[in-house]
């Protein structure tokens, strides 16, 4: 197995693919109008939740890196979290040697959302029909099955995407902890997904700093403009190689796994809610419209935040190397 | 600048609290937040119920009707609304109250101001402004919408934009091109549009928020009278610019002061620690609250100054607006992802940066015409 | 007595004259150069120390907020600190009844310095040979009589001002505790000169970006420039803005006066230390020399920074008017 | 990208970090930093001490004798190197090994060649760069600094600036117009300049930390022989251009990895408590430092990208440095006002976003030749 960025053409191949299914199933302008729960059909199709469980268990056998790079495609589409849910869930059977549990969820038999908790409860993002949620606790993942939990449906600061309050879950079971190295995983995913995120309203904003012109002109013409953009491709080159190096790293079980994770997780949201918030400044006023795409990057920014959890890093030691044999 | 409160301003302070006690209550700003026919009646029924105890038009001539307020009068009835919490100033009486009407003193007819000054100051009559374009954002001199003369009419065809309250509004305050083939500033005329006429057409556009403050107006040959215009004809342009004197005296004022409260209330909800990160942020956050204020106390109170000098306070408050209401939501954690005051406020404050001027022209403005930097060459 | 903002044709003069007389006697180019201890004889003899002191005592009645913008004044040209150590040693010698102290120190015959705490000792600023000390301890300004303590000349990070670590003071003594107005009075003159360090870092790099050319057009003609400048600007309005409203306050002793004071100080050492960061900036290499006076500032705003003091600020109440009589 | 460290790659890990721990204690970074011949004397003993262990030339092709390390050995190298606290790599060796050794490997004559490589590697001669001019400092296709064609000789007049290690060097890579009346770009030559040659003046200037680093250097007539210009005459552009694909390669690799062990040792220093708004900025710059590491790796190991893709790390590095020194003196309290390492770093930090292309320039670069925007008119 082999961490080479420089992709394969069987790496490239796969993340076309993902592209244009991603391009006919998955347009933005899905989510215009009322929300309604994220049909995940094709991206089961493609395997997308299986993509880098070992063949053993049902998977495609793509690496962790492989797996993230699909998810900045899934980022940059607003992708609900009920498709960041499922392959952290299947793991989580995995990691407690639930099998049929973990096909279930890949093929899409059994539904997963992602949960998140609130000071006074918590709430469930995306698919509101799910039997099966996942949630951070104390700086691990749980799969909980919430088939028998009453949820109501809320207002959602994200018109596209619908949220559920609910009051409480049931007391969680002994084999339902997700091991480190899953708990690390959804870390890695929820950050790809918020580079997408980023680089989502980078491209839209640079191509619309092209075409918009202002005193005659484009306004990417413009340095103030040139500017913001220039900072957005850096926000986004920070946190692609983070991300790259903190995937290679828990992919690997490296030892340095949980700092590069940590450290991703600290960058990746700002860097999202950054580049969304530039996006709209330089659309101006239909840039603040429900009309344009900008304001769905920011609260989809927003919404990926919740999910990604944040340890105490300065508590971790620090790597110098990848491998360190201090002999 | 003068901060002294002679005990007759205290007693004026006095006077003001307890009307605003009295006769608040049966508003919600939260209504009128949210647009619609249901926030026009909230907003100008509070208007007729100021009007009518004798505060509204502070900042107006009496002469006009308004209250002739001095400086320090103004800034005591604005502390006490905003410490009142009475409804946003922001409402669909502001263009009215704070621009068109202003603007009608300084170069109305008498025809003009006997007619509009009084439903104005009454909220009979709700006014909108029409100056942005599509293809002009930033760039108002770039407009192309026309009003041709014909005998003693203007044959207005084209479109404006972002004109905040256009579907509930009575009047327009309509800034187009009235001589044909002119340039940029040049060949401009400000017109009174009434809203009801033939051949426009409102387009509310929904903001990120969710709430249509704003809409398109589209003119299909408009047929406004000559006598419609104010000031002279293609003179629009300076007709437009004599409300920038008298814009430090508007209701913003009371939006400025809003912040301090803002954040106070931040303050009390988040119980920060001390040393916290959370407290020094909002340590922080008071402390520009505060120096926003005294900018804003500054210009209502110094003379002189460049019309430009609004621009720092603008942009100041532009962009501290963004800052409180990102870090009120911070705070909220996940229950940030309902919808709510706080998360509803964080979504508006997006536009601070952008309606009126974005930063960037802001930014402009200050360098090139209070610091003096030479212009960038034009393409 | 007024506080009128709207100058009078005195305070015009006034001003005038003290421009004029920093000019020919604190020219920047006198921090070239070794450091020495700066005469302060011009700003005796133009009667800055006793500047806003009551005419009773041997002061000129001026207000505080003139006093202030006198130290803008100092500030633009980075006078030593001990011209701030001079008149708030003498209002604590008012403080504790010691007229003749006082009046020895405004007319400089009883030379004072400026004193910070460090981890491990005291820093001694400006003056060398001082007879007297002014310390910051808890929240209060103190006087100390330090004409027996030893000094050590100490390498600066601002070369043209002289520095000395002192081991420790000698215990303090009951009567030289400055009252509650003093300590805020030091907070509005350190901050007044932290105006002038902005203001001096706005102009210097405002007139630079006029006249360097690059690319065929002088910088200031560039967007990224023009905001950079346009941030200086900002930075300058906001602080003289509340610069103005708490020395009013401290003057008047207004129920807010703490409260404006605390806010001033966590807004002044920021605004100058930025704006000499741009002005730096702007200059480009020459602005990285020695050569060139951008560094000058910030240096000068580290040192003042140094002896603002902070309170914990929210623990103050809040204002909403100058005067609130809430009944 | 490949971070599989094999089996061979660990032992020369081991193998560099056995040598650097028996070798190191000699020299003093201190030294180094404070320019002058003594720091001269440290640096190149320590470069031939590196290269009689084949050390020197880490990423230079073996023919010329240099090590040829694999991207991933590089890497490992510096990691090592960083992590030893070895000598800072911007030494007055920094511009030969990185900057002239590589221009001359891809453009030199073969006498060029086997004249100068040695005696880089080897720290015998020491080089320094004069292409920045007083009215050129960001846009350096605008020089001036003539050289006349005579004979077989240039005959050089004109001014350099910003040249470091100027006053330390034996040669100087000098740009220069060698075109009568060329415009920008064209007409310029890359030549091999004798320091000791008559009519050179060379002026140290004093930087704002107290050091002088870098140099003006004054041309009087000074004859160069044509022999000396390296590649095409008239072609310097180019050449000067060929070793922006290196510089992804070069010793700059351990300025950024240095950035982590500068936070580590505020992090232990500091010890703040968790939850702090210190610890919170301390936990930033880590996760920042740690993104710049990432950065630096994927810069080394992956095929492709744009010459222009080293502004991201550039600036990513420059704004970094600046924010973590920063903060490094706001935990020093009042000693912040002593001279010392720490505050000696953060005063010299102020060139990061200024030497080498000011931020702006690289923002504008980012945005141009990276994301395709269109450039400014002209004026």
């Amino acid at each position: 197995m082999s961490f080479d960025l420089n992709q394969t053409e069987d790496q490239r191949q796969i993340h076309d693919a993902c592209r244009a299914m991603l391009a006919e199933h998955y347009p933005l302008s899905r989510l215009r109008g009322p929300a309604t729960a994220e049909s995940l059909a094709p991206l089961v199709a493609f395997g997308a939740f299986a993509f880098a469980l070992p063949e053993a268990h049902g998977g495609a056998g793509f690496t962790l890196l492989d797996e993230a790079l699909l998810h900045v495609q899934l980022g940059r589409h607003l992708i609900s979290p009920a498709a960041l849910a499922a392959p952290i869930a299947a793991r989580i059977a995995l990691d407690n040697g639930q099998l049929e549990q973990a096909v279930k969820i890949t093929e899409g038999q059994t539904s997963v959302s992602a949960m998140v908790k609130t000071k006074n409860g918590i709430l469930l993002l995306g698919n509101g029909a799910a039997v099966l949620g996942i949630i951070r606790q104390h700086d691990t993942m749980q799969l909980i099955d919430i088939s028998q939990v009453n949820r109501d449906r809320k207002a959602a600061m994200a018109q596209g995407q619908p949220i559920f309050a609910i009051a409480s879950l049931p007391a969680p079971k002994s084999n339902n902890v997700a091991k480190a190295q899953t708990s690390q995983t959804a870390q890695i995913l929820v950050s790809a997904q918020l580079l997408g995120v980023a680089e989502g309203a980078r491209d839209l904003a640079v191509e619309y700093a092209k075409i918009r012109e202002q005193f005659g002109r484009p306004i990417g013409s413009f340095q103030a403009i040139k500017h913001h953009c220039a900072n957005m491709a850096l926000g986004v080159e920070k946190l692609s190689a983070q991300l790259d190096m903190a995937a290679i790293a828990v992919g690997k079980q490296s030892e340095d796994a949980a700092f590069q994770t940590a450290a991703l997780a600290r960058i990746a949201p700002n860097v999202a809610l950054e580049n969304a918030r530039i996006c709209i400044q330089i659309h101006g006023g239909i840039g603040f419209s429900a009309e344009a795409d900008a304001h769905l990057f920011l609260k989809q920014a927003h919404v990926l935040r919740q999910l990604i959890g944040q340890t105490d890093f300065l508590a971790l030691p620090a790597p110098m190397a990848p491998t360190r044999e201090d002999t | 600048m003068n901060l002294d409160i002679e005990i007759d301003d205290n007693s004026f302070r006095l006077r003001a609290r307890a009307w605003l006690r009295a006769n608040l209550g049966v508003t919600s700003s939260d209504n009128i937040r949210h647009g619609g026919q249901t926030a026009r009646k909230t907003a100008t029924q509070w208007l007729a119920k100021c009007h009518a105890a004798g505060w509204s038009g502070v900042a107006w001539p009496r002469e006009f009707g308004g209250q002739g307020l001095s400086p320090a009068r103004l800034i005591i009835w604005y502390e006490e609304y905003t410490r009142a919490r009475a409804p946003s100033a922001l409402d669909c009486t502001f263009v009215g109250l704070n621009h068109a009407g202003p603007t009608l003193i300084a170069c109305g007819s008498d025809t003009q101001k006997s007619f509009h000054l009084p439903r104005i100051l009454s909220g009979k009559s709700i006014w909108c402004q029409g100056f942005s374009e599509p293809g002009s954002g930033s760039d108002l001199a770039s407009l192309k919408t026309t009003g041709k003369v014909e005998d003693d009419m203007l044959v207005v065809n084209g479109q404006k934009i972002w004109s905040t309250c256009a579907d509930l509004a009575d009047y327009q305050e309509l800034l187009i091109r009235t001589e044909p083939g002119s340039k940029r500033h040049r060949g401009l005329s400000w017109v009174i549009c009434d809203m009801t006429l033939p051949g426009i057409t409102v387009r509310p556009i929904e903001n990120m928020a969710g709430v249509s403050h704003f809409a398109e107006v589209f003119y299909d040959d408009v047929r406004i009278p000559l006598s419609n215009v104010v000031g002279a004809l293609h003179d629009g342009w300076n007709v437009a610019m004599t409300t920038l004197g008298f814009e430090r005296k508007t209701a913003a004022i009371a939006l400025q002061l809003e912040l301090s409260v803002t954040v106070e209330d931040l303050i009390t909800s988040a119980q920060a620690q001390p040393g916290t990160a959370l407290s020094e942020q909002l340590a922080d956050l008071r402390a520009e609250a505060a120096a926003l204020r005294a900018m804003t106390y500054r210009a209502v109170l110094r003379d002189g100054g460049t019309p430009f000098d609004g621009s720092l306070i603008r942009l100041t408050f532009a962009e501290l607006a963004q800052r409180i209401h990102r870090t009120a939501i911070d705070t909220l954690g996940a229950e940030a992802l309902l919808d709510g005051p706080m998360v509803h406020d964080y979504l508006e404050s997006y536009s601070e940066t952008i309606a009126g001027g974005t930063a960037e022209i802001q930014r402009n403005i200050i360098a090139e015409r209070i610091l003096g930097l030479p212009r960038e060459p034009r393409a």
